[in-house]
Protein backbone atom coordinates (compact mmCIF):
# COMPACT_ATOMS: atom_id res chain seq x y z
CA UNK A 1 0.00 0.00 0.00
CA UNK A 2 2.57 2.35 0.95
CA UNK A 3 4.63 1.41 -2.01
CA UNK A 4 1.80 2.19 -3.95
CA UNK A 5 1.62 5.28 -2.83
CA UNK A 6 4.95 6.02 -3.52
CA UNK A 7 4.72 5.24 -7.50
CA UNK A 8 1.99 7.09 -7.92
CA UNK A 9 3.48 10.26 -6.26
CA UNK A 10 7.08 9.79 -7.48
CA UNK A 11 4.93 9.06 -11.33
CA UNK A 12 3.11 12.63 -10.96
CA UNK A 13 6.78 13.85 -9.99
CA UNK A 14 8.17 13.02 -13.06
CA UNK A 15 4.88 14.25 -15.10
CA UNK A 16 4.94 17.69 -13.56
CA UNK A 17 8.68 17.30 -14.33
CA UNK A 18 8.12 16.79 -18.10
CA UNK A 19 4.88 19.50 -17.95
CA UNK A 20 7.41 22.09 -16.90
CA UNK A 21 9.86 21.82 -19.69
CA UNK A 22 6.39 21.05 -22.27
CA UNK A 23 4.94 24.75 -21.11
CA UNK A 24 5.81 27.42 -23.44
CA UNK A 25 4.16 29.58 -21.07
CA UNK A 26 6.45 30.76 -18.05
CA UNK A 27 4.24 31.46 -15.63
CA UNK A 28 2.50 28.44 -16.32
CA UNK A 29 6.12 26.78 -16.05
CA UNK A 30 6.62 28.31 -12.58
CA UNK A 31 3.12 27.55 -11.01
CA UNK A 32 3.74 23.65 -12.22
CA UNK A 33 6.98 23.93 -10.48
CA UNK A 34 5.86 24.63 -7.37
CA UNK A 35 3.61 21.99 -7.95
CA UNK A 36 6.51 20.31 -8.55
CA UNK A 37 8.27 21.41 -5.17
CA UNK A 38 5.02 20.16 -3.31
CA UNK A 39 4.78 16.87 -4.46
CA UNK A 40 8.61 16.46 -3.34
CA UNK A 41 7.54 17.59 -0.34
CA UNK A 42 4.94 15.18 0.35
CA UNK A 43 7.42 12.18 -0.70
CA UNK A 44 10.20 13.85 1.97
CA UNK A 45 7.58 13.73 4.57
CA UNK A 46 6.47 10.46 3.63
CA UNK A 47 10.01 8.48 3.87
CA UNK A 48 10.46 10.39 7.16
CA UNK A 49 12.07 13.29 6.45
CA UNK A 50 9.54 16.21 8.30
CA UNK A 51 12.38 18.73 8.21
CA UNK A 52 13.29 18.47 4.75
CA UNK A 53 9.55 18.59 3.83
CA UNK A 54 8.93 21.91 6.20
CA UNK A 55 12.55 23.44 4.27
CA UNK A 56 10.70 22.46 0.74
CA UNK A 57 7.53 23.31 1.04
CA UNK A 58 8.56 26.70 2.63
CA UNK A 59 11.69 27.36 0.57
CA UNK A 60 10.99 25.43 -2.83
CA UNK A 61 7.32 26.03 -3.21
CA UNK A 62 6.82 29.77 -1.70
CA UNK A 63 10.12 31.68 -1.60
CA UNK A 64 11.07 30.12 -5.10
CA UNK A 65 7.92 30.54 -7.08
CA UNK A 66 7.93 34.00 -5.48
CA UNK A 67 11.45 35.41 -6.93
CA UNK A 68 10.66 33.38 -10.07
CA UNK A 69 7.32 35.72 -10.48
CA UNK A 70 9.24 38.62 -9.68
CA UNK A 71 11.81 37.98 -12.75
CA UNK A 72 9.09 37.17 -14.72
CA UNK A 73 7.42 40.07 -14.05
CA UNK A 74 10.46 41.83 -14.86
CA UNK A 75 11.27 40.04 -18.37
CA UNK A 76 9.26 38.18 -21.04
CA UNK A 77 6.35 36.01 -20.29
CA UNK A 78 6.43 33.99 -22.93
CA UNK A 79 9.01 31.93 -24.25
CA UNK A 80 9.77 32.17 -28.22
CA UNK B 1 18.81 -5.09 -14.23
CA UNK B 2 15.38 -4.03 -14.94
CA UNK B 3 14.49 -6.02 -11.62
CA UNK B 4 17.30 -4.35 -9.56
CA UNK B 5 15.99 -1.01 -10.71
CA UNK B 6 12.14 -1.90 -9.23
CA UNK B 7 14.29 -3.06 -6.61
CA UNK B 8 15.70 0.68 -6.19
CA UNK B 9 12.66 2.55 -7.69
CA UNK B 10 13.29 5.59 -5.22
CA UNK B 11 17.00 6.29 -6.79
CA UNK B 12 15.57 5.54 -10.53
CA UNK B 13 13.06 8.24 -10.71
CA UNK B 14 15.81 10.66 -9.62
CA UNK B 15 17.58 9.81 -12.00
CA UNK B 16 14.90 10.34 -14.74
CA UNK B 17 14.37 13.66 -13.54
CA UNK B 18 18.18 14.52 -13.39
CA UNK B 19 17.66 13.49 -17.35
CA UNK B 20 14.49 15.53 -17.68
CA UNK B 21 16.19 18.37 -16.24
CA UNK B 22 19.59 18.00 -18.28
CA UNK B 23 17.38 18.09 -21.42
CA UNK B 24 15.85 21.16 -20.28
CA UNK B 25 18.68 23.18 -19.57
CA UNK B 26 20.55 21.34 -23.00
CA UNK B 27 17.91 21.97 -25.29
CA UNK B 28 15.66 25.14 -24.13
CA UNK B 29 16.70 28.32 -25.18
CA UNK B 30 15.11 31.18 -22.61
CA UNK B 31 17.27 31.48 -19.95
CA UNK B 32 14.62 31.45 -16.98
CA UNK B 33 13.39 27.98 -18.29
CA UNK B 34 16.95 26.94 -18.56
CA UNK B 35 17.20 27.37 -14.39
CA UNK B 36 14.11 25.96 -14.20
CA UNK B 37 15.52 22.97 -15.41
CA UNK B 38 18.71 23.39 -13.55
CA UNK B 39 16.28 23.84 -10.00
CA UNK B 40 14.75 20.20 -11.27
CA UNK B 41 18.04 18.66 -11.57
CA UNK B 42 19.23 20.14 -7.51
CA UNK B 43 15.59 18.57 -7.00
CA UNK B 44 16.81 14.97 -8.52
CA UNK B 45 19.77 15.51 -6.51
CA UNK B 46 18.26 16.16 -3.71
CA UNK B 47 15.41 13.29 -3.64
CA UNK B 48 18.38 10.86 -4.68
CA UNK B 49 20.62 11.91 -1.15
CA UNK B 50 17.13 11.86 0.85
CA UNK B 51 16.35 8.52 -0.34
CA UNK B 52 19.42 7.05 0.58
CA UNK B 53 18.89 7.88 4.07
CA UNK B 54 15.84 5.92 4.35
CA UNK B 55 15.05 2.91 6.54
CA UNK B 56 12.23 0.84 6.11
CA UNK B 57 9.64 1.15 8.37
CA UNK B 58 11.63 4.19 9.81
CA UNK B 59 10.27 7.29 11.68
CA UNK B 60 11.84 10.80 11.74
CA UNK B 61 14.80 11.04 13.86
CA UNK B 62 13.30 12.79 16.51
CA UNK B 63 13.36 11.66 19.91
CA UNK B 64 10.62 11.81 22.25
CA UNK B 65 8.63 10.15 24.93
CA UNK B 66 7.09 7.91 21.78
CA UNK B 67 9.76 7.71 19.15
CA UNK B 68 10.31 3.94 18.41
CA UNK B 69 13.23 2.15 17.63
CA UNK B 70 14.08 2.53 13.38
CA UNK B 71 14.73 6.10 12.50
CA UNK B 72 16.00 7.38 9.10
CA UNK B 73 19.18 8.75 8.47
CA UNK B 74 19.99 11.81 9.84
CA UNK B 75 22.77 12.73 8.12
CA UNK B 76 21.56 13.35 4.56
CA UNK B 77 18.76 14.87 5.99
CA UNK B 78 20.89 17.86 7.43
CA UNK B 79 22.73 17.93 4.38
CA UNK B 80 20.09 18.78 1.80
CA UNK B 81 18.11 21.33 4.20
CA UNK B 82 21.63 23.25 3.93
CA UNK B 83 21.74 22.18 0.38
CA UNK B 84 18.32 23.64 -0.19
CA UNK B 85 18.73 27.03 1.67
CA UNK B 86 21.74 27.49 -0.72
CA UNK B 87 19.92 26.44 -4.15
CA UNK B 88 17.42 29.40 -2.99
CA UNK B 89 20.31 31.62 -2.60
CA UNK B 90 21.48 30.62 -6.10
CA UNK B 91 18.34 31.09 -7.58
CA UNK B 92 18.13 34.77 -6.72
CA UNK B 93 21.91 35.49 -8.02
CA UNK B 94 20.87 33.86 -10.71
CA UNK B 95 17.85 35.39 -11.52
CA UNK B 96 18.87 39.07 -10.77
CA UNK B 97 21.57 37.99 -13.43
CA UNK B 98 18.82 37.08 -15.71
CA UNK B 99 17.11 40.50 -14.73
CA UNK B 100 19.98 42.77 -15.18
CA UNK B 101 20.88 40.99 -18.89
CA UNK B 102 16.93 41.72 -19.95
CA UNK B 103 17.75 45.21 -18.66
CA UNK B 104 21.03 45.44 -20.92
CA UNK B 105 20.21 43.34 -24.04
CA UNK B 106 16.21 43.58 -24.02
CA UNK B 107 15.83 39.91 -24.73
CA UNK B 108 16.88 36.32 -22.72
CA UNK B 109 16.57 34.00 -25.70
CA UNK B 110 19.88 32.56 -25.61
CA UNK B 111 21.00 32.48 -29.54
CA UNK B 112 19.75 36.00 -29.81
CA UNK B 113 22.22 36.79 -26.71
CA UNK B 114 24.85 35.08 -28.68
CA UNK B 115 24.14 36.76 -32.02
CA UNK B 116 24.40 40.13 -30.34
CA UNK B 117 28.08 39.85 -29.33
CA UNK C 1 -16.43 -2.51 19.84
CA UNK C 2 -19.04 -0.75 21.36
CA UNK C 3 -21.97 -0.04 19.55
CA UNK C 4 -21.05 4.08 19.27
CA UNK C 5 -17.01 3.19 17.96
CA UNK C 6 -19.19 1.16 15.38
CA UNK C 7 -21.16 3.77 14.04
CA UNK C 8 -18.37 6.52 14.45
CA UNK C 9 -16.22 4.06 12.24
CA UNK C 10 -19.29 3.73 9.21
CA UNK C 11 -19.84 7.94 9.55
CA UNK C 12 -16.35 8.39 9.25
CA UNK C 13 -16.41 6.10 6.41
CA UNK C 14 -19.29 7.43 4.98
CA UNK C 15 -17.56 10.87 5.02
CA UNK C 16 -14.51 9.86 3.60
CA UNK C 17 -16.14 8.68 0.74
CA UNK C 18 -17.90 11.76 0.27
CA UNK C 19 -14.68 13.37 -0.21
CA UNK C 20 -13.44 11.63 -2.61
CA UNK C 21 -16.67 11.40 -4.67
CA UNK C 22 -16.54 15.14 -4.76
CA UNK C 23 -12.96 14.94 -5.85
CA UNK C 24 -13.55 12.86 -8.62
CA UNK C 25 -16.58 15.29 -9.39
CA UNK C 26 -13.78 18.20 -9.37
CA UNK C 27 -11.52 16.46 -11.27
CA UNK C 28 -13.87 15.61 -13.89
CA UNK C 29 -15.15 19.06 -13.96
CA UNK C 30 -11.19 20.23 -14.40
CA UNK C 31 -11.36 18.16 -17.32
CA UNK C 32 -14.49 18.26 -18.87
CA UNK C 33 -15.83 21.93 -18.31
CA UNK C 34 -15.21 24.61 -21.48
CA UNK C 35 -13.54 27.72 -19.68
CA UNK C 36 -11.40 28.82 -17.52
CA UNK C 37 -13.93 29.83 -14.81
CA UNK C 38 -16.33 26.85 -14.50
CA UNK C 39 -12.54 25.10 -14.16
CA UNK C 40 -11.58 27.08 -11.22
CA UNK C 41 -15.04 26.51 -9.88
CA UNK C 42 -14.97 22.51 -10.07
CA UNK C 43 -11.38 22.89 -8.34
CA UNK C 44 -12.08 25.27 -5.31
CA UNK C 45 -15.23 22.84 -4.89
CA UNK C 46 -13.32 19.99 -4.64
CA UNK C 47 -10.69 21.68 -2.35
CA UNK C 48 -13.01 23.13 0.17
CA UNK C 49 -16.28 19.84 0.03
CA UNK C 50 -13.70 17.46 -0.27
CA UNK C 51 -10.96 17.82 1.58
CA UNK C 52 -13.22 19.24 4.32
CA UNK C 53 -15.68 16.13 4.51
CA UNK C 54 -12.53 14.00 4.74
CA UNK C 55 -11.07 16.04 6.98
CA UNK C 56 -14.44 15.80 9.55
CA UNK C 57 -14.14 11.77 8.92
CA UNK C 58 -10.90 12.30 10.06
CA UNK C 59 -11.95 14.14 13.38
CA UNK C 60 -14.99 11.59 14.26
CA UNK C 61 -12.55 9.18 13.91
CA UNK C 62 -9.79 10.59 16.18
CA UNK C 63 -12.05 11.16 18.64
CA UNK C 64 -11.40 14.44 21.43
CA UNK C 65 -7.54 15.28 21.71
CA UNK C 66 -4.57 17.32 20.30
CA UNK C 67 -5.09 15.72 17.12
CA UNK C 68 -8.64 16.92 16.52
CA UNK C 69 -7.24 19.96 17.47
CA UNK C 70 -5.21 20.04 14.49
CA UNK C 71 -7.04 18.63 11.94
CA UNK C 72 -9.59 21.31 13.22
CA UNK C 73 -7.17 24.22 12.57
CA UNK C 74 -6.49 22.49 9.24
CA UNK C 75 -9.62 22.64 7.88
CA UNK C 76 -10.31 26.13 9.36
CA UNK C 77 -7.28 27.06 7.25
CA UNK C 78 -8.76 25.06 4.99
CA UNK C 79 -11.83 26.89 4.54
CA UNK C 80 -10.68 30.34 4.43
CA UNK C 81 -7.64 29.61 2.18
CA UNK C 82 -8.97 27.61 -0.82
CA UNK C 83 -12.01 30.13 -1.94
CA UNK C 84 -9.72 32.50 -1.32
CA UNK C 85 -7.04 31.49 -3.90
CA UNK C 86 -9.95 30.54 -6.36
CA UNK C 87 -11.48 33.95 -6.30
CA UNK C 88 -8.00 35.52 -6.55
CA UNK C 89 -7.68 33.53 -9.66
CA UNK C 90 -10.84 33.99 -11.33
CA UNK C 91 -10.95 37.97 -10.29
CA UNK C 92 -7.30 38.19 -12.19
CA UNK C 93 -8.34 36.21 -15.33
CA UNK C 94 -11.35 38.73 -15.53
CA UNK C 95 -9.13 41.88 -14.88
CA UNK C 96 -6.66 40.62 -17.75
CA UNK C 97 -9.85 40.43 -19.83
CA UNK C 98 -10.58 36.59 -20.43
CA UNK C 99 -14.21 36.76 -21.03
CA UNK C 100 -16.08 33.94 -19.76
CA UNK C 101 -17.39 31.16 -22.14
CA UNK C 102 -20.74 31.11 -23.54
CA UNK C 103 -23.14 28.46 -25.04
CA UNK C 104 -23.10 28.98 -28.86
CA UNK C 105 -26.33 29.84 -29.88
CA UNK C 106 -26.55 32.10 -27.11
CA UNK C 107 -23.62 33.75 -28.15
CA UNK C 108 -24.80 34.32 -31.75
CA UNK C 109 -28.18 35.74 -30.32
CA UNK C 110 -26.16 38.37 -28.58
CA UNK C 111 -23.98 38.99 -31.69
CA UNK C 112 -27.12 39.54 -33.93
CA UNK C 113 -27.81 42.71 -31.31
CA UNK D 1 22.23 17.20 -35.46
CA UNK D 2 21.36 19.12 -32.16
CA UNK D 3 18.62 16.58 -31.57
CA UNK D 4 20.92 13.64 -32.32
CA UNK D 5 23.77 15.10 -30.13
CA UNK D 6 21.51 15.82 -26.58
CA UNK D 7 19.74 11.98 -27.24
CA UNK D 8 23.37 11.04 -27.40
CA UNK D 9 23.77 13.24 -24.52
CA UNK D 10 21.21 11.74 -22.20
CA UNK D 11 21.96 8.22 -22.95
CA UNK D 12 25.83 8.93 -22.48
CA UNK D 13 24.58 10.58 -18.64
CA UNK D 14 20.86 8.03 -18.07
CA UNK D 15 23.04 4.32 -18.80
CA UNK D 16 25.85 4.62 -16.12
CA UNK D 17 23.62 6.51 -14.09
CA UNK D 18 21.01 4.52 -14.16
CA UNK D 19 23.59 0.92 -14.17
CA UNK D 20 25.22 2.49 -10.91
CA UNK D 21 21.95 2.83 -9.16
CA UNK D 22 20.86 -0.69 -9.68
CA UNK D 23 23.96 -1.40 -7.72
CA UNK D 24 22.97 0.08 -5.03
CA UNK D 25 22.23 -1.54 -1.87
CA UNK D 26 18.34 -1.93 -1.46
CA UNK D 27 16.85 0.95 -1.29
CA UNK D 28 15.33 1.20 2.92
CA UNK D 29 17.81 -1.48 3.92
CA UNK D 30 19.35 -0.31 7.31
CA UNK D 31 22.72 -2.30 5.95
CA UNK D 32 23.76 0.61 3.38
CA UNK D 33 26.85 2.18 3.88
CA UNK D 34 24.99 5.57 5.01
CA UNK D 35 23.26 4.07 7.48
CA UNK D 36 26.16 1.90 9.84
CA UNK D 37 29.14 4.47 10.22
CA UNK D 38 28.13 6.99 12.30
CA UNK D 39 24.23 7.89 12.43
CA UNK D 40 24.03 5.12 14.99
CA UNK D 41 26.18 7.34 17.12
CA UNK D 42 24.17 10.38 16.66
CA UNK D 43 20.76 8.30 16.96
CA UNK D 44 22.41 7.04 20.03
CA UNK D 45 23.77 9.86 21.34
CA UNK D 46 22.66 12.92 19.93
CA UNK D 47 19.86 14.22 22.69
CA UNK D 48 23.04 13.82 25.46
CA UNK D 49 25.20 15.01 23.74
CA UNK D 50 23.96 18.04 21.68
CA UNK D 51 21.31 19.14 23.20
CA UNK D 52 18.68 18.80 20.97
CA UNK D 53 15.80 15.73 20.78
CA UNK D 54 15.97 16.67 16.59
CA UNK D 55 18.70 14.64 15.90
CA UNK D 56 18.74 16.71 11.70
CA UNK D 57 19.13 20.28 14.09
CA UNK D 58 21.64 18.03 16.38
CA UNK D 59 24.47 16.98 13.07
CA UNK D 60 22.88 21.02 11.48
CA UNK D 61 23.80 22.96 14.73
CA UNK D 62 25.90 21.49 16.15
CA UNK D 63 28.13 18.52 15.25
CA UNK D 64 28.40 19.96 11.90
CA UNK D 65 28.37 23.65 13.03
CA UNK D 66 31.13 25.20 11.00
CA UNK D 67 28.99 23.51 7.80
CA UNK D 68 25.81 25.77 8.61
CA UNK D 69 28.09 29.04 9.38
CA UNK D 70 29.82 28.79 6.13
CA UNK D 71 26.52 27.73 4.79
CA UNK D 72 24.74 30.97 6.34
CA UNK D 73 27.31 33.10 5.05
CA UNK D 74 26.18 31.96 1.34
CA UNK D 75 22.85 32.87 1.60
CA UNK D 76 24.26 36.44 3.47
CA UNK D 77 26.87 36.93 0.23
CA UNK D 78 23.69 35.77 -2.12
CA UNK D 79 21.91 39.04 -0.98
CA UNK D 80 25.11 41.02 -1.71
CA UNK D 81 25.61 39.48 -4.62
CA UNK D 82 21.99 40.39 -5.97
CA UNK D 83 22.10 43.69 -4.58
CA UNK D 84 25.97 44.05 -6.72
CA UNK D 85 23.99 43.18 -9.86
CA UNK D 86 20.69 44.85 -9.63
CA UNK D 87 21.99 48.42 -7.84
CA UNK D 88 24.98 48.49 -9.47
CA UNK D 89 25.76 50.93 -11.93
CA UNK D 90 23.14 51.92 -14.07
CA UNK D 91 25.59 53.73 -17.12
CA UNK D 92 24.49 50.88 -19.56
CA UNK D 93 20.54 51.03 -18.68
CA UNK D 94 18.67 51.10 -21.87
CA UNK D 95 15.36 49.81 -21.14
CA UNK D 96 12.21 50.26 -22.74
CA UNK D 97 10.20 53.37 -21.40
CA UNK D 98 6.64 53.26 -20.23
CA UNK D 99 6.50 49.89 -18.42
CA UNK D 100 3.42 48.70 -17.70
CA UNK D 101 3.14 49.22 -13.24
CA UNK D 102 2.53 46.86 -11.10
CA UNK D 103 -0.20 48.00 -9.01
CA UNK D 104 -2.79 48.54 -12.30
CA UNK D 105 -5.07 46.71 -10.83
CA UNK D 106 -6.15 47.14 -7.40
CA UNK D 107 -5.83 44.37 -4.80
CA UNK D 108 -9.34 42.59 -4.04
CA UNK D 109 -10.77 43.22 -0.97
CA UNK D 110 -11.22 39.78 -0.27
CA UNK D 111 -7.21 38.64 -0.50
CA UNK D 112 -6.69 41.53 1.48
CA UNK D 113 -9.19 40.95 4.25
CA UNK D 114 -7.69 36.58 4.57
CA UNK D 115 -4.28 38.14 4.20
CA UNK D 116 -5.09 40.00 7.36
CA UNK D 117 -6.58 37.41 9.19
CA UNK D 118 -4.10 35.15 8.56
CA UNK D 119 -0.69 36.67 9.16
CA UNK D 120 -0.82 36.99 12.32
CA UNK D 121 -1.37 32.94 12.60
CA UNK D 122 1.54 32.86 10.20
CA UNK D 123 3.98 34.78 11.73
CA UNK D 124 2.76 32.71 15.40
CA UNK D 125 3.43 29.64 13.42
CA UNK D 126 6.67 30.75 12.14
CA UNK D 127 8.03 31.71 15.76
CA UNK D 128 6.84 28.54 16.70
CA UNK D 129 8.93 26.74 14.44
CA UNK D 130 11.55 28.68 15.08
CA UNK D 131 11.50 28.42 18.94
CA UNK D 132 11.00 24.35 18.73
CA UNK D 133 13.28 23.58 15.90
CA UNK D 134 15.29 21.06 18.77
CA UNK D 135 12.54 19.56 19.63
CA UNK D 136 10.31 18.90 16.90
CA UNK D 137 10.82 19.36 13.06
CA UNK D 138 11.91 22.78 11.72
CA UNK D 139 14.25 25.22 12.96
CA UNK D 140 15.69 28.60 11.69
CA UNK D 141 15.86 27.77 8.06
CA UNK D 142 12.11 27.01 7.83
CA UNK D 143 10.67 29.54 9.92
CA UNK D 144 13.37 32.36 8.25
CA UNK D 145 11.06 31.20 4.91
CA UNK D 146 7.56 31.29 6.12
CA UNK D 147 8.65 34.15 8.01
CA UNK D 148 10.12 35.76 3.98
CA UNK D 149 6.57 34.52 2.73
CA UNK D 150 4.77 36.48 5.16
CA UNK D 151 6.39 39.48 4.10
CA UNK D 152 6.07 38.73 0.66
CA UNK D 153 2.50 38.13 0.76
CA UNK D 154 2.10 41.97 2.86
CA UNK D 155 4.33 43.36 0.26
CA UNK D 156 1.63 42.07 -2.32
CA UNK D 157 -1.59 43.48 -0.11
CA UNK D 158 -0.32 46.32 1.55
CA UNK D 159 2.31 47.69 -0.88
CA UNK D 160 6.01 47.69 -0.47
CA UNK D 161 5.92 51.09 1.27
CA UNK D 162 4.22 49.85 3.96
CA UNK D 163 5.49 46.49 3.95
CA UNK D 164 9.12 48.48 3.93
CA UNK D 165 8.11 50.53 6.87
CA UNK D 166 7.52 47.32 9.44
CA UNK D 167 11.41 47.16 10.02
CA UNK D 168 13.23 50.68 9.50
CA UNK D 169 16.00 50.66 7.29
CA UNK D 170 18.51 51.09 10.16
CA UNK D 171 17.83 47.63 11.59
CA UNK D 172 17.10 46.12 8.54
CA UNK D 173 20.92 46.37 7.84
CA UNK D 174 21.73 44.29 11.00
CA UNK D 175 18.79 42.23 10.62
CA UNK D 176 20.48 41.28 7.67
CA UNK D 177 23.67 40.03 9.21
CA UNK D 178 21.97 38.43 12.23
CA UNK D 179 22.50 34.81 11.24
CA UNK D 180 26.39 35.05 10.35
CA UNK D 181 26.52 37.15 13.65
CA UNK D 182 24.72 34.74 16.12
CA UNK D 183 26.96 32.05 14.78
CA UNK D 184 29.76 34.28 15.38
CA UNK D 185 28.40 35.38 19.10
CA UNK D 186 28.45 31.74 19.81
CA UNK D 187 31.04 30.55 18.15
CA UNK D 188 33.68 32.98 19.95
CA UNK D 189 31.74 32.30 23.75
CA UNK D 190 32.40 28.78 22.78
CA UNK D 191 36.23 29.59 22.41
CA UNK D 192 36.38 31.36 25.51
CA UNK D 193 34.56 28.41 27.50
CA UNK D 194 35.65 25.85 26.21
CA UNK D 195 38.69 26.22 24.16
CA UNK D 196 37.32 25.84 20.37
CA UNK D 197 35.21 28.11 18.22
CA UNK D 198 31.86 26.71 17.98
CA UNK D 199 32.66 24.14 21.04
CA UNK D 200 29.36 23.16 22.85
CA UNK D 201 28.97 22.37 26.14
CA UNK D 202 29.36 18.29 26.67
CA UNK D 203 29.13 17.44 30.18
CA UNK D 204 25.95 16.16 31.55
CA UNK D 205 25.28 19.70 34.51
CA UNK D 206 25.64 21.98 30.92
CA UNK D 207 23.37 20.34 28.78
CA UNK D 208 20.84 23.08 29.13
CA UNK D 209 23.51 25.80 27.63
CA UNK D 210 24.20 23.67 24.47
CA UNK D 211 19.75 23.65 24.29
CA UNK D 212 19.91 27.72 25.29
CA UNK D 213 23.26 28.09 22.33
CA UNK D 214 20.75 25.95 19.64
CA UNK D 215 17.66 27.85 20.30
CA UNK D 216 19.38 31.26 19.92
CA UNK D 217 21.28 30.35 16.94
CA UNK D 218 17.75 29.06 15.59
CA UNK D 219 16.58 32.67 16.44
CA UNK D 220 19.73 34.43 14.60
CA UNK D 221 19.29 31.98 11.52
CA UNK D 222 15.31 32.92 11.58
CA UNK D 223 15.75 36.11 11.60
CA UNK D 224 18.50 36.75 9.29
CA UNK D 225 17.14 34.63 6.65
CA UNK D 226 13.63 35.77 7.03
CA UNK D 227 15.20 39.62 6.03
CA UNK D 228 17.80 38.11 3.82
CA UNK D 229 15.24 36.76 1.34
CA UNK D 230 12.38 39.40 2.01
CA UNK D 231 15.74 41.78 0.70
CA UNK D 232 16.00 39.89 -2.28
CA UNK D 233 12.79 40.00 -2.92
CA UNK D 234 12.77 43.93 -2.43
CA UNK D 235 15.16 44.53 -4.43
CA UNK D 236 14.55 42.23 -7.45
CA UNK D 237 11.50 44.00 -6.96
CA UNK D 238 12.40 47.22 -7.45
CA UNK D 239 12.15 49.67 -10.61
CA UNK D 240 15.63 50.19 -10.80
Amino acid sequence: MSRAFDITLLLLLIACALAVIQTKDLLGAVVIFSTYSLIMCLIWQHRGAPDVAMTEAAVGAGVTSALFLVAISKTVRKEK
Amino acid sequence: MIALLWINLDYAASVVLFCIGLYCVVTKNNLIKKFIGLNIMETAVFAFIVALGVVEGGDAPIMGADANAPFTNPIPQALILTGIVVAVSTTALALSLIIRIYQHCGTIEADELREME
Amino acid sequence: MNAVEAILRALTVILCAIGAFYFFIGTVGMLRLPDFYSRTHAATKCDTVGAGSILLGLMLMQGFGAITLKLIALTALLLLSSPTAGHALARAAFRTGLKPWRSPEHTEGEDAT
Amino acid sequence: MKRALTVALLVVVAIPLLYAVAQLPQHGSPMTPPYTHISPRYLEKGPEEAGAENIVTDVILNYRGFDTNGEVTVIFTSLAAVCAVLLGSRKGDERPAGEPSSSAVPVSDVVSFVVRLLSPLIAIFAVYVMLFGHISPGGGFQSGAILAALVIVTTVIVGRKQAEALVPVRIRRLLQVAAPLTFFVVGVSGLFLFGDYLAYPKTEGQMWLATAWLIVIGIGIGVGGAAVLASIFWTMGDDS
